[in-house]
Protein backbone atom coordinates (compact mmCIF):
# COMPACT_ATOMS: atom_id res chain seq x y z
CA UNK A 1 0.00 0.00 0.00
CA UNK A 2 3.16 2.30 0.70
CA UNK A 3 4.11 4.11 3.37
CA UNK A 4 1.05 6.88 3.08
CA UNK A 5 -1.62 4.70 2.95
CA UNK A 6 -0.48 2.54 5.35
CA UNK A 7 0.17 5.12 7.99
CA UNK A 8 -3.65 6.09 7.38
CA UNK A 9 -4.92 3.03 7.76
CA UNK A 10 -3.03 2.75 11.26
CA UNK A 11 -4.33 6.21 11.61
CA UNK A 12 -7.90 5.09 11.19
CA UNK A 13 -8.80 1.67 12.48
CA UNK A 14 -5.73 1.74 15.09
CA UNK A 15 -3.14 -0.83 14.92
CA UNK A 16 -4.05 -3.91 16.75
CA UNK A 17 -3.44 -3.89 20.88
CA UNK A 18 -1.21 -6.44 21.71
CA UNK A 19 -2.54 -8.82 24.38
CA UNK A 20 -0.39 -9.24 27.35
CA UNK A 21 -1.21 -11.33 30.48
CA UNK A 22 0.54 -10.99 33.82
CA UNK A 23 0.35 -13.98 35.54
CA UNK A 24 2.13 -15.62 38.61
CA UNK A 25 0.65 -16.27 42.30
CA UNK A 26 -0.69 -14.63 44.84
CA UNK A 27 1.66 -11.77 46.35
CA UNK A 28 3.97 -12.19 43.61
CA UNK A 29 3.52 -8.31 42.56
CA UNK A 30 1.26 -8.94 39.55
CA UNK A 31 -1.01 -5.98 40.41
CA UNK A 32 1.87 -3.97 41.94
CA UNK A 33 3.59 -3.93 38.07
CA UNK A 34 0.52 -3.21 36.08
CA UNK A 35 -0.01 -0.12 37.37
CA UNK A 36 3.71 0.76 37.41
CA UNK A 37 3.82 0.22 33.74
CA UNK A 38 0.53 2.21 33.21
CA UNK A 39 0.69 5.61 35.55
CA UNK A 40 4.59 4.86 37.07
CA UNK A 41 3.64 4.79 40.34
CA UNK A 42 3.24 2.13 43.55
CA UNK A 43 -0.44 2.33 44.59
CA UNK A 44 -1.98 -0.11 47.37
CA UNK A 45 -2.91 -3.71 46.00
CA UNK A 46 -5.50 -6.13 47.60
CA UNK A 47 -5.61 -9.58 46.61
CA UNK A 48 -6.86 -9.79 43.21
CA UNK A 49 -10.40 -11.77 42.61
CA UNK A 50 -11.24 -11.62 39.64
CA UNK A 51 -8.87 -9.25 37.31
CA UNK A 52 -7.41 -6.03 36.29
CA UNK A 53 -7.24 -4.91 32.87
CA UNK A 54 -5.71 -1.74 31.44
CA UNK A 55 -4.34 -0.20 27.98
CA UNK A 56 -0.85 0.24 28.53
CA UNK A 57 0.86 2.66 26.10
CA UNK A 58 4.75 2.06 26.11
CA UNK A 59 7.13 3.61 22.96
CA UNK A 60 4.22 4.22 21.09
CA UNK A 61 2.95 0.89 20.93
CA UNK A 62 -0.28 -0.18 22.81
CA UNK A 63 -1.10 -2.90 24.81
CA UNK A 64 -4.04 -4.33 26.47
CA UNK A 65 -2.93 -5.49 30.15
CA UNK A 66 -4.36 -8.37 31.66
CA UNK A 67 -3.24 -8.89 35.23
CA UNK A 68 -5.32 -12.10 36.75
CA UNK A 69 -5.80 -13.01 40.38
CA UNK A 70 -3.25 -15.45 41.28
CA UNK A 71 -5.03 -17.14 44.49
CA UNK A 72 -5.11 -21.38 44.15
CA UNK A 73 -8.95 -21.42 43.65
CA UNK A 74 -9.10 -19.01 40.89
CA UNK A 75 -5.83 -20.23 38.90
CA UNK A 76 -7.33 -22.83 37.32
CA UNK A 77 -9.73 -19.97 35.35
CA UNK A 78 -6.56 -18.51 33.86
CA UNK A 79 -6.79 -21.01 30.73
CA UNK A 80 -9.84 -18.85 29.88
CA UNK A 81 -7.99 -15.75 28.84
CA UNK A 82 -5.29 -17.56 26.88
CA UNK A 83 -7.04 -16.65 23.52
CA UNK A 84 -4.89 -14.21 21.20
CA UNK A 85 -2.19 -13.63 23.60
CA UNK A 86 0.62 -12.32 22.59
CA UNK A 87 2.79 -11.94 25.54
CA UNK A 88 2.74 -13.41 29.38
CA UNK A 89 4.67 -11.73 32.29
CA UNK A 90 5.18 -14.18 34.58
CA UNK A 91 5.49 -12.84 37.96
CA UNK A 92 7.68 -14.33 40.50
CA UNK A 93 8.39 -13.55 43.98
CA UNK A 94 12.50 -14.33 44.25
CA UNK A 95 11.63 -14.30 48.59
CA UNK A 96 8.84 -17.00 48.15
CA UNK A 97 11.51 -20.13 48.23
CA UNK A 98 8.86 -22.33 49.43
CA UNK A 99 6.43 -21.88 46.36
CA UNK A 100 9.01 -21.79 43.84
CA UNK A 101 7.76 -25.38 43.28
CA UNK A 102 4.02 -24.37 42.79
CA UNK A 103 5.11 -21.50 40.72
CA UNK A 104 7.02 -23.89 38.27
CA UNK A 105 3.92 -26.23 37.86
CA UNK A 106 1.46 -23.30 36.99
CA UNK A 107 3.76 -22.03 34.33
CA UNK A 108 4.77 -25.48 32.99
CA UNK A 109 0.95 -26.73 32.53
CA UNK A 110 0.44 -22.93 30.88
CA UNK A 111 3.04 -23.33 28.84
CA UNK A 112 1.65 -26.70 27.03
CA UNK A 113 -1.57 -25.12 26.10
CA UNK A 114 -2.03 -24.74 22.11
CA UNK A 115 -3.36 -21.31 23.02
CA UNK A 116 -0.39 -19.69 23.93
CA UNK A 117 2.05 -21.76 21.43
CA UNK A 118 2.97 -18.28 20.00
CA UNK A 119 3.21 -16.30 23.34
CA UNK A 120 6.32 -14.48 23.95
CA UNK A 121 7.32 -15.44 28.02
CA UNK A 122 9.18 -12.43 30.10
CA UNK A 123 9.88 -13.64 33.64
CA UNK A 124 9.56 -11.15 36.38
CA UNK A 125 11.89 -11.88 38.74
CA UNK A 126 10.52 -9.50 41.29
CA UNK A 127 11.07 -8.51 44.63
CA UNK A 128 14.61 -8.35 44.03
CA UNK A 129 14.93 -5.51 46.91
CA UNK A 130 14.55 -7.91 49.81
CA UNK A 131 17.78 -9.14 51.31
CA UNK A 132 17.06 -12.71 51.12
CA UNK A 133 15.71 -12.81 46.93
CA UNK A 134 17.11 -15.56 45.06
CA UNK A 135 19.21 -14.58 42.00
CA UNK A 136 17.74 -14.36 38.68
CA UNK A 137 19.62 -17.39 37.56
CA UNK A 138 18.31 -19.52 40.63
CA UNK A 139 14.69 -18.21 39.54
CA UNK A 140 15.46 -19.29 36.28
CA UNK A 141 16.55 -22.59 37.05
CA UNK A 142 13.78 -23.36 39.72
CA UNK A 143 11.52 -23.04 36.93
CA UNK A 144 13.14 -24.72 34.88
CA UNK A 145 13.26 -22.39 31.69
CA UNK A 146 16.70 -23.17 30.77
CA UNK A 147 14.76 -26.65 29.34
CA UNK A 148 11.98 -24.44 27.36
CA UNK A 149 11.80 -25.69 23.51
CA UNK A 150 9.99 -23.95 21.01
CA UNK A 151 9.85 -20.29 23.00
CA UNK A 152 11.43 -17.27 23.17
CA UNK A 153 11.84 -16.15 26.51
CA UNK A 154 13.65 -13.84 29.05
CA UNK A 155 14.29 -13.15 32.56
CA UNK A 156 14.49 -10.18 34.24
CA UNK A 157 15.35 -9.19 37.92
CA UNK A 158 12.75 -6.37 38.92
CA UNK A 159 11.39 -4.57 41.99
CA UNK A 160 7.95 -3.36 41.48
CA UNK A 161 7.93 -1.20 44.61
CA UNK A 162 11.23 0.67 43.62
CA UNK A 163 10.80 0.38 39.91
CA UNK A 164 13.73 -0.85 39.04
CA UNK A 165 13.98 -3.43 35.47
CA UNK A 166 10.80 -2.90 34.54
CA UNK A 167 12.03 -0.58 31.84
CA UNK A 168 14.89 -3.10 30.41
CA UNK A 169 12.40 -6.10 30.56
CA UNK A 170 9.79 -4.14 28.39
CA UNK A 171 12.35 -2.45 25.90
CA UNK A 172 12.82 -6.46 25.63
CA UNK A 173 9.51 -7.31 25.40
CA UNK A 174 8.77 -4.65 22.42
CA UNK A 175 11.40 -5.96 20.72
CA UNK A 176 11.01 -9.98 21.03
CA UNK A 177 7.06 -8.36 19.96
CA UNK A 178 8.10 -6.78 16.45
CA UNK A 179 10.80 -8.52 15.25
CA UNK A 180 8.90 -12.34 15.73
CA UNK A 181 7.46 -13.94 12.93
CA UNK B 1 -12.07 -31.88 45.57
CA UNK B 2 -15.17 -31.38 47.76
CA UNK B 3 -15.79 -27.92 46.38
CA UNK B 4 -16.17 -29.24 42.72
CA UNK B 5 -20.17 -29.32 42.66
CA UNK B 6 -20.87 -25.84 44.26
CA UNK B 7 -19.52 -22.03 44.59
CA UNK B 8 -19.16 -22.67 48.57
CA UNK B 9 -15.48 -21.14 48.51
CA UNK B 10 -16.05 -17.71 49.66
CA UNK B 11 -13.62 -16.43 46.87
CA UNK B 12 -14.97 -18.30 43.58
CA UNK B 13 -17.96 -16.72 45.17
CA UNK B 14 -16.48 -13.01 44.52
CA UNK B 15 -14.42 -14.12 41.50
CA UNK B 16 -18.01 -14.93 39.78
CA UNK B 17 -19.40 -11.66 40.85
CA UNK B 18 -17.05 -9.44 39.39
CA UNK B 19 -16.66 -11.05 36.09
CA UNK B 20 -20.36 -11.52 36.08
CA UNK B 21 -20.42 -7.92 36.68
CA UNK B 22 -17.93 -7.12 33.72
CA UNK B 23 -20.54 -9.31 31.58
CA UNK B 24 -23.60 -7.85 32.27
CA UNK B 25 -21.90 -4.12 31.63
CA UNK B 26 -21.32 -5.55 28.34
CA UNK B 27 -17.15 -5.37 28.79
CA UNK B 28 -15.13 -8.36 26.74
CA UNK B 29 -18.00 -10.21 26.57
CA UNK B 30 -16.12 -13.22 24.79
CA UNK B 31 -13.69 -13.49 27.43
CA UNK B 32 -16.04 -12.81 30.24
CA UNK B 33 -18.51 -15.81 28.52
CA UNK B 34 -15.43 -18.41 28.36
CA UNK B 35 -14.95 -17.67 32.10
CA UNK B 36 -18.69 -17.85 33.30
CA UNK B 37 -19.31 -21.62 31.51
CA UNK B 38 -16.43 -22.33 33.06
CA UNK B 39 -17.16 -21.16 36.62
CA UNK B 40 -20.56 -22.36 36.07
CA UNK B 41 -19.50 -26.03 34.90
CA UNK B 42 -21.89 -25.40 32.05
CA UNK B 43 -22.47 -28.64 29.91
CA UNK B 44 -20.23 -28.41 26.49
CA UNK B 45 -23.28 -28.11 24.57
CA UNK B 46 -24.88 -25.47 26.22
CA UNK B 47 -21.52 -23.92 26.62
CA UNK B 48 -20.61 -24.05 22.99
CA UNK B 49 -24.56 -22.74 22.31
CA UNK B 50 -23.32 -19.64 24.52
CA UNK B 51 -20.27 -18.70 22.83
CA UNK B 52 -21.19 -19.00 19.61
CA UNK B 53 -24.10 -16.50 20.34
CA UNK B 54 -21.20 -14.22 21.73
CA UNK B 55 -19.74 -14.86 18.02
CA UNK B 56 -22.42 -13.25 16.45
CA UNK B 57 -23.13 -10.01 18.88
CA UNK B 58 -23.66 -6.94 16.88
CA UNK B 59 -19.79 -4.71 17.68
CA UNK B 60 -22.16 -1.87 18.74
CA UNK B 61 -22.89 -4.20 22.02
CA UNK B 62 -19.14 -4.56 22.65
CA UNK B 63 -18.60 -1.45 24.66
CA UNK C 1 -29.41 -18.90 57.43
CA UNK C 2 -25.50 -20.39 56.85
CA UNK C 3 -25.75 -20.29 53.27
CA UNK C 4 -26.18 -16.81 52.79
CA UNK C 5 -23.08 -16.16 51.64
CA UNK C 6 -22.06 -18.68 49.04
CA UNK C 7 -24.32 -20.93 46.86
CA UNK C 8 -23.42 -23.84 48.23
CA UNK C 9 -27.21 -25.41 47.73
CA UNK C 10 -27.03 -27.47 44.49
CA UNK C 11 -30.75 -26.18 43.62
CA UNK C 12 -29.62 -22.69 44.19
CA UNK C 13 -26.35 -23.51 41.89
CA UNK C 14 -28.51 -25.08 39.35
CA UNK C 15 -31.29 -22.46 39.63
CA UNK C 16 -28.37 -19.85 38.53
CA UNK C 17 -27.35 -21.86 35.74
CA UNK C 18 -30.44 -21.82 34.39
CA UNK C 19 -31.36 -18.31 34.60
CA UNK C 20 -27.87 -17.20 33.38
CA UNK C 21 -28.22 -19.45 30.23
CA UNK C 22 -31.33 -18.00 29.35
CA UNK C 23 -29.36 -14.45 30.11
CA UNK C 24 -26.25 -15.16 28.22
CA UNK C 25 -28.50 -16.31 25.11
CA UNK C 26 -30.61 -13.01 24.94
CA UNK C 27 -33.95 -14.61 26.32
CA UNK C 28 -35.81 -12.46 28.87
CA UNK C 29 -32.98 -10.05 29.78
CA UNK C 30 -34.60 -8.12 31.73
CA UNK C 31 -36.19 -10.20 33.92
CA UNK C 32 -32.96 -12.36 34.10
CA UNK C 33 -31.01 -9.66 34.84
CA UNK C 34 -32.57 -8.66 38.11
CA UNK C 35 -32.59 -12.64 39.21
CA UNK C 36 -29.16 -12.74 38.76
CA UNK C 37 -28.48 -9.62 40.86
CA UNK C 38 -30.29 -11.38 43.45
CA UNK C 39 -29.29 -14.46 43.31
CA UNK C 40 -25.28 -13.55 43.55
CA UNK C 41 -26.33 -10.28 45.79
CA UNK C 42 -24.80 -7.66 43.74
CA UNK C 43 -24.20 -4.64 46.23
CA UNK C 44 -26.99 -2.30 45.28
CA UNK C 45 -24.87 0.45 43.39
CA UNK C 46 -23.80 -2.55 40.83
CA UNK C 47 -27.26 -4.12 40.70
CA UNK C 48 -28.69 -0.73 39.85
CA UNK C 49 -25.96 0.06 36.87
CA UNK C 50 -26.61 -3.59 35.56
CA UNK C 51 -30.32 -3.03 35.01
CA UNK C 52 -29.87 0.84 33.88
CA UNK C 53 -27.13 -1.21 31.33
CA UNK C 54 -30.40 -3.74 30.31
CA UNK C 55 -33.40 -0.86 30.33
CA UNK C 56 -30.65 0.56 27.12
CA UNK C 57 -29.81 -2.38 25.71
CA UNK C 58 -31.15 -2.31 21.58
CA UNK C 59 -33.95 -4.09 20.61
CA UNK C 60 -32.33 -6.44 18.13
CA UNK C 61 -30.91 -7.79 20.84
CA UNK C 62 -33.47 -8.76 22.50
CA UNK C 63 -34.33 -12.18 21.33
CA UNK D 1 -59.40 5.01 14.75
CA UNK D 2 -62.72 3.03 13.64
CA UNK D 3 -62.61 -0.72 13.33
CA UNK D 4 -60.75 -1.07 10.89
CA UNK D 5 -57.84 0.81 12.04
CA UNK D 6 -57.73 -0.80 15.48
CA UNK D 7 -57.82 -4.01 13.42
CA UNK D 8 -55.10 -3.11 11.29
CA UNK D 9 -52.93 -2.17 14.12
CA UNK D 10 -53.53 -4.86 16.67
CA UNK D 11 -52.64 -7.34 13.34
CA UNK D 12 -49.16 -5.41 12.87
CA UNK D 13 -48.15 -4.65 16.43
CA UNK D 14 -49.84 -7.51 18.33
CA UNK D 15 -51.92 -6.74 21.26
CA UNK D 16 -49.57 -6.63 23.93
CA UNK D 17 -49.39 -10.03 25.67
CA UNK D 18 -50.50 -10.28 29.12
CA UNK D 19 -48.05 -11.30 31.23
CA UNK D 20 -49.34 -14.39 33.75
CA UNK D 21 -47.34 -16.27 36.74
CA UNK D 22 -48.01 -19.78 38.04
CA UNK D 23 -46.98 -20.18 41.48
CA UNK D 24 -47.52 -22.00 44.40
CA UNK D 25 -45.51 -24.45 46.38
CA UNK D 26 -43.52 -27.48 45.02
CA UNK D 27 -45.29 -29.88 43.89
CA UNK D 28 -48.44 -28.37 43.57
CA UNK D 29 -48.83 -28.96 39.61
CA UNK D 30 -47.75 -25.97 38.27
CA UNK D 31 -46.03 -27.36 35.70
CA UNK D 32 -48.23 -29.90 34.47
CA UNK D 33 -51.09 -27.01 34.51
CA UNK D 34 -48.94 -25.07 32.16
CA UNK D 35 -48.42 -27.53 29.45
CA UNK D 36 -51.93 -28.62 29.70
CA UNK D 37 -52.84 -25.14 28.85
CA UNK D 38 -50.28 -25.20 26.05
CA UNK D 39 -50.66 -27.55 24.18
CA UNK D 40 -53.62 -29.58 26.26
CA UNK D 41 -51.85 -32.37 27.66
CA UNK D 42 -50.79 -33.96 30.66
CA UNK D 43 -47.10 -34.07 30.50
CA UNK D 44 -44.77 -36.14 32.90
CA UNK D 45 -42.55 -33.18 35.10
CA UNK D 46 -39.56 -33.26 36.75
CA UNK D 47 -39.05 -30.33 40.01
CA UNK D 48 -38.80 -27.18 38.03
CA UNK D 49 -35.58 -25.35 39.03
CA UNK D 50 -35.33 -22.39 37.08
CA UNK D 51 -38.51 -21.72 34.90
CA UNK D 52 -40.51 -22.32 31.98
CA UNK D 53 -42.17 -19.57 29.93
CA UNK D 54 -44.59 -20.00 27.16
CA UNK D 55 -47.09 -18.25 24.71
CA UNK D 56 -50.61 -19.54 26.06
CA UNK D 57 -53.13 -18.47 23.19
CA UNK D 58 -56.66 -18.63 25.19
CA UNK D 59 -59.72 -17.36 22.98
CA UNK D 60 -58.11 -15.17 21.12
CA UNK D 61 -55.62 -13.81 23.54
CA UNK D 62 -51.96 -14.26 23.87
CA UNK D 63 -50.33 -14.88 27.38
CA UNK D 64 -46.71 -15.05 28.52
CA UNK D 65 -47.37 -17.70 31.38
CA UNK D 66 -44.15 -18.04 33.74
CA UNK D 67 -44.12 -21.53 35.88
CA UNK D 68 -41.88 -20.67 38.71
CA UNK D 69 -39.98 -23.33 40.55
CA UNK D 70 -41.54 -23.46 44.24
CA UNK D 71 -38.82 -25.52 46.14
CA UNK D 72 -38.21 -23.69 49.74
CA UNK D 73 -34.30 -22.28 48.15
CA UNK D 74 -36.01 -20.96 45.26
CA UNK D 75 -39.08 -19.10 46.09
CA UNK D 76 -37.05 -15.96 47.53
CA UNK D 77 -35.96 -15.46 43.95
CA UNK D 78 -40.04 -15.12 42.64
CA UNK D 79 -39.92 -11.67 43.23
CA UNK D 80 -37.96 -11.02 40.49
CA UNK D 81 -40.43 -11.90 37.96
CA UNK D 82 -43.43 -9.40 39.52
CA UNK D 83 -42.82 -6.64 37.17
CA UNK D 84 -45.90 -5.83 35.03
CA UNK D 85 -47.67 -9.10 35.89
CA UNK D 86 -51.34 -9.09 35.28
CA UNK D 87 -52.39 -12.34 36.69
CA UNK D 88 -51.13 -14.78 39.59
CA UNK D 89 -52.53 -18.60 38.98
CA UNK D 90 -51.76 -19.70 42.60
CA UNK D 91 -51.56 -23.73 42.80
CA UNK D 92 -52.60 -25.27 46.12
CA UNK D 93 -51.92 -29.10 46.43
CA UNK D 94 -55.13 -29.82 47.85
CA UNK D 95 -53.99 -32.75 49.68
CA UNK D 96 -50.88 -31.13 51.47
CA UNK D 97 -52.69 -31.00 54.54
CA UNK D 98 -49.66 -30.16 56.35
CA UNK D 99 -48.40 -27.17 53.97
CA UNK D 100 -51.25 -25.08 53.91
CA UNK D 101 -49.53 -22.92 56.71
CA UNK D 102 -46.29 -22.56 54.48
CA UNK D 103 -48.55 -21.81 51.18
CA UNK D 104 -50.33 -19.36 52.81
CA UNK D 105 -47.56 -17.20 54.25
CA UNK D 106 -45.84 -17.45 50.45
CA UNK D 107 -49.43 -15.98 48.92
CA UNK D 108 -50.09 -13.53 51.85
CA UNK D 109 -45.72 -12.10 51.89
CA UNK D 110 -46.53 -12.61 47.70
CA UNK D 111 -49.67 -10.13 48.09
CA UNK D 112 -48.23 -7.49 50.30
CA UNK D 113 -45.50 -6.93 47.05
CA UNK D 114 -46.35 -3.10 45.68
CA UNK D 115 -45.65 -4.54 41.97
CA UNK D 116 -48.48 -7.18 42.50
CA UNK D 117 -50.98 -4.63 43.88
CA UNK D 118 -53.22 -4.74 40.74
CA UNK D 119 -52.39 -8.34 39.82
CA UNK D 120 -55.76 -10.41 39.67
CA UNK D 121 -55.27 -13.59 41.62
CA UNK D 122 -56.71 -16.94 40.71
CA UNK D 123 -56.73 -19.98 43.11
CA UNK D 124 -56.28 -23.13 41.89
CA UNK D 125 -57.38 -25.65 44.13
CA UNK D 126 -55.61 -28.70 42.27
CA UNK D 127 -55.34 -32.56 43.07
CA UNK D 128 -59.50 -32.66 43.59
CA UNK D 129 -59.43 -36.31 41.64
CA UNK D 130 -57.82 -37.69 44.78
CA UNK D 131 -60.09 -38.63 47.87
CA UNK D 132 -58.76 -36.57 50.46
CA UNK D 133 -58.72 -33.44 48.69
CA UNK D 134 -59.53 -30.51 50.69
CA UNK D 135 -62.73 -29.01 49.24
CA UNK D 136 -62.16 -25.36 47.59
CA UNK D 137 -64.07 -23.81 50.62
CA UNK D 138 -61.37 -25.28 52.80
CA UNK D 139 -58.32 -24.01 50.94
CA UNK D 140 -59.51 -21.17 50.72
CA UNK D 141 -60.21 -20.85 54.52
CA UNK D 142 -56.77 -21.83 55.21
CA UNK D 143 -55.38 -19.50 52.60
CA UNK D 144 -57.27 -16.49 53.75
CA UNK D 145 -58.68 -15.66 50.90
CA UNK D 146 -61.91 -14.25 52.38
CA UNK D 147 -59.93 -11.91 54.36
CA UNK D 148 -58.40 -10.27 51.14
CA UNK D 149 -58.81 -6.98 50.45
CA UNK D 150 -58.90 -4.69 47.23
CA UNK D 151 -57.93 -8.30 45.40
CA UNK D 152 -60.28 -8.99 42.70
CA UNK D 153 -59.61 -13.19 43.48
CA UNK D 154 -61.66 -16.66 42.80
CA UNK D 155 -61.19 -19.84 43.28
CA UNK D 156 -61.13 -23.43 41.18
CA UNK D 157 -60.77 -27.00 41.59
CA UNK D 158 -59.18 -28.38 39.44
CA UNK D 159 -56.73 -31.47 38.17
CA UNK D 160 -54.73 -31.14 36.13
CA UNK D 161 -53.97 -34.90 35.24
CA UNK D 162 -57.69 -34.95 34.60
CA UNK D 163 -57.99 -31.59 33.13
CA UNK D 164 -61.10 -30.52 34.93
CA UNK D 165 -62.12 -27.18 35.88
CA UNK D 166 -59.17 -25.76 34.04
CA UNK D 167 -61.35 -24.18 31.40
CA UNK D 168 -63.98 -22.63 34.27
CA UNK D 169 -61.07 -21.00 35.92
CA UNK D 170 -59.71 -19.68 32.42
CA UNK D 171 -62.84 -18.58 31.14
CA UNK D 172 -63.13 -16.45 34.56
CA UNK D 173 -59.56 -14.73 33.98
CA UNK D 174 -59.93 -14.01 30.79
CA UNK D 175 -63.29 -12.14 31.77
CA UNK D 176 -61.76 -10.43 34.82
CA UNK D 177 -58.76 -9.45 32.95
CA UNK D 178 -61.24 -7.70 30.08
CA UNK D 179 -62.92 -5.99 32.19
CA UNK D 180 -60.26 -4.69 34.91
CA UNK D 181 -59.61 -1.07 35.10
N1 LIG E 1 9.39 -5.63 48.66
C1 LIG E 1 8.62 -5.73 47.58
N2 LIG E 1 7.29 -5.88 47.70
C2 LIG E 1 6.56 -5.95 46.57
C3 LIG E 1 7.13 -5.88 45.30
N3 LIG E 1 6.12 -5.99 44.39
C4 LIG E 1 4.98 -6.12 45.08
N4 LIG E 1 5.23 -6.09 46.39
C5 LIG E 1 4.26 -6.22 47.47
O1 LIG E 1 3.75 -7.53 47.48
C6 LIG E 1 2.39 -7.52 47.91
C7 LIG E 1 1.49 -8.22 46.89
O2 LIG E 1 1.51 -7.47 45.69
P1 LIG E 1 0.32 -7.54 44.62
O3 LIG E 1 0.73 -6.72 43.45
O4 LIG E 1 -0.98 -7.23 45.24
O5 LIG E 1 0.36 -9.10 44.28
P2 LIG E 1 -0.48 -9.90 43.16
O6 LIG E 1 0.50 -10.74 42.41
O7 LIG E 1 -1.31 -8.97 42.38
O8 LIG E 1 -1.39 -10.88 44.07
P3 LIG E 1 -2.85 -11.50 43.73
O9 LIG E 1 -3.70 -10.37 43.28
O10 LIG E 1 -3.34 -12.11 44.99
O11 LIG E 1 -2.64 -12.54 42.68
C8 LIG E 1 2.01 -6.06 48.12
O12 LIG E 1 2.13 -5.75 49.48
C9 LIG E 1 3.06 -5.33 47.30
O13 LIG E 1 3.34 -4.02 47.78
C10 LIG E 1 8.54 -5.70 45.20
O14 LIG E 1 9.13 -5.64 44.13
N5 LIG E 1 9.23 -5.65 46.38
N1 LIG F 1 -53.35 -36.66 41.29
C1 LIG F 1 -52.91 -35.52 40.76
N2 LIG F 1 -51.62 -35.33 40.57
C2 LIG F 1 -51.22 -34.16 40.01
C3 LIG F 1 -52.11 -33.15 39.63
N3 LIG F 1 -51.40 -32.12 39.11
C4 LIG F 1 -50.11 -32.46 39.17
N4 LIG F 1 -49.99 -33.70 39.70
C5 LIG F 1 -48.75 -34.45 39.93
O1 LIG F 1 -48.01 -33.80 40.95
C6 LIG F 1 -46.62 -33.94 40.72
C7 LIG F 1 -45.94 -32.57 40.71
O2 LIG F 1 -46.44 -31.84 39.62
P1 LIG F 1 -45.58 -30.65 38.95
O3 LIG F 1 -46.45 -30.02 37.91
O4 LIG F 1 -44.25 -31.09 38.54
O5 LIG F 1 -45.45 -29.71 40.22
P2 LIG F 1 -44.82 -28.21 40.30
O6 LIG F 1 -45.81 -27.38 41.03
O7 LIG F 1 -44.42 -27.76 38.95
O8 LIG F 1 -43.53 -28.44 41.25
P3 LIG F 1 -42.13 -27.62 41.26
O9 LIG F 1 -41.67 -27.54 39.84
O10 LIG F 1 -41.20 -28.39 42.13
O11 LIG F 1 -42.43 -26.28 41.86
C8 LIG F 1 -46.49 -34.67 39.40
O12 LIG F 1 -46.29 -36.03 39.66
C9 LIG F 1 -47.83 -34.45 38.74
O13 LIG F 1 -48.19 -35.45 37.84
C10 LIG F 1 -53.50 -33.40 39.85
O14 LIG F 1 -54.35 -32.58 39.55
N5 LIG F 1 -53.84 -34.59 40.42
MG1 LIG G 1 -3.31 -8.75 42.17
MG1 LIG H 1 -42.61 -27.32 38.12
Amino acid sequence: MGVFFSRLFSGLFGTREMRILILGLDGAGKTTILYRLQVGEVVTTIPTIGFNVETVTYKNLKFQVWDLGGQTSIRPYWRCYYSNTDAIIYVVDSCDRDRMGISKSELVAMLEEEELKKAILVVFANKQDMEQAMTPTEVANSLGLPALKDRKWQIFKTSATKGTGLDEAMEWLVEALKTRQ
Amino acid sequence: NYHSDDLSEPTEFEYLRKVMFEYMMGRETKTMAKVLTTVLKFPADQAQKILEKEESRPLTWLR
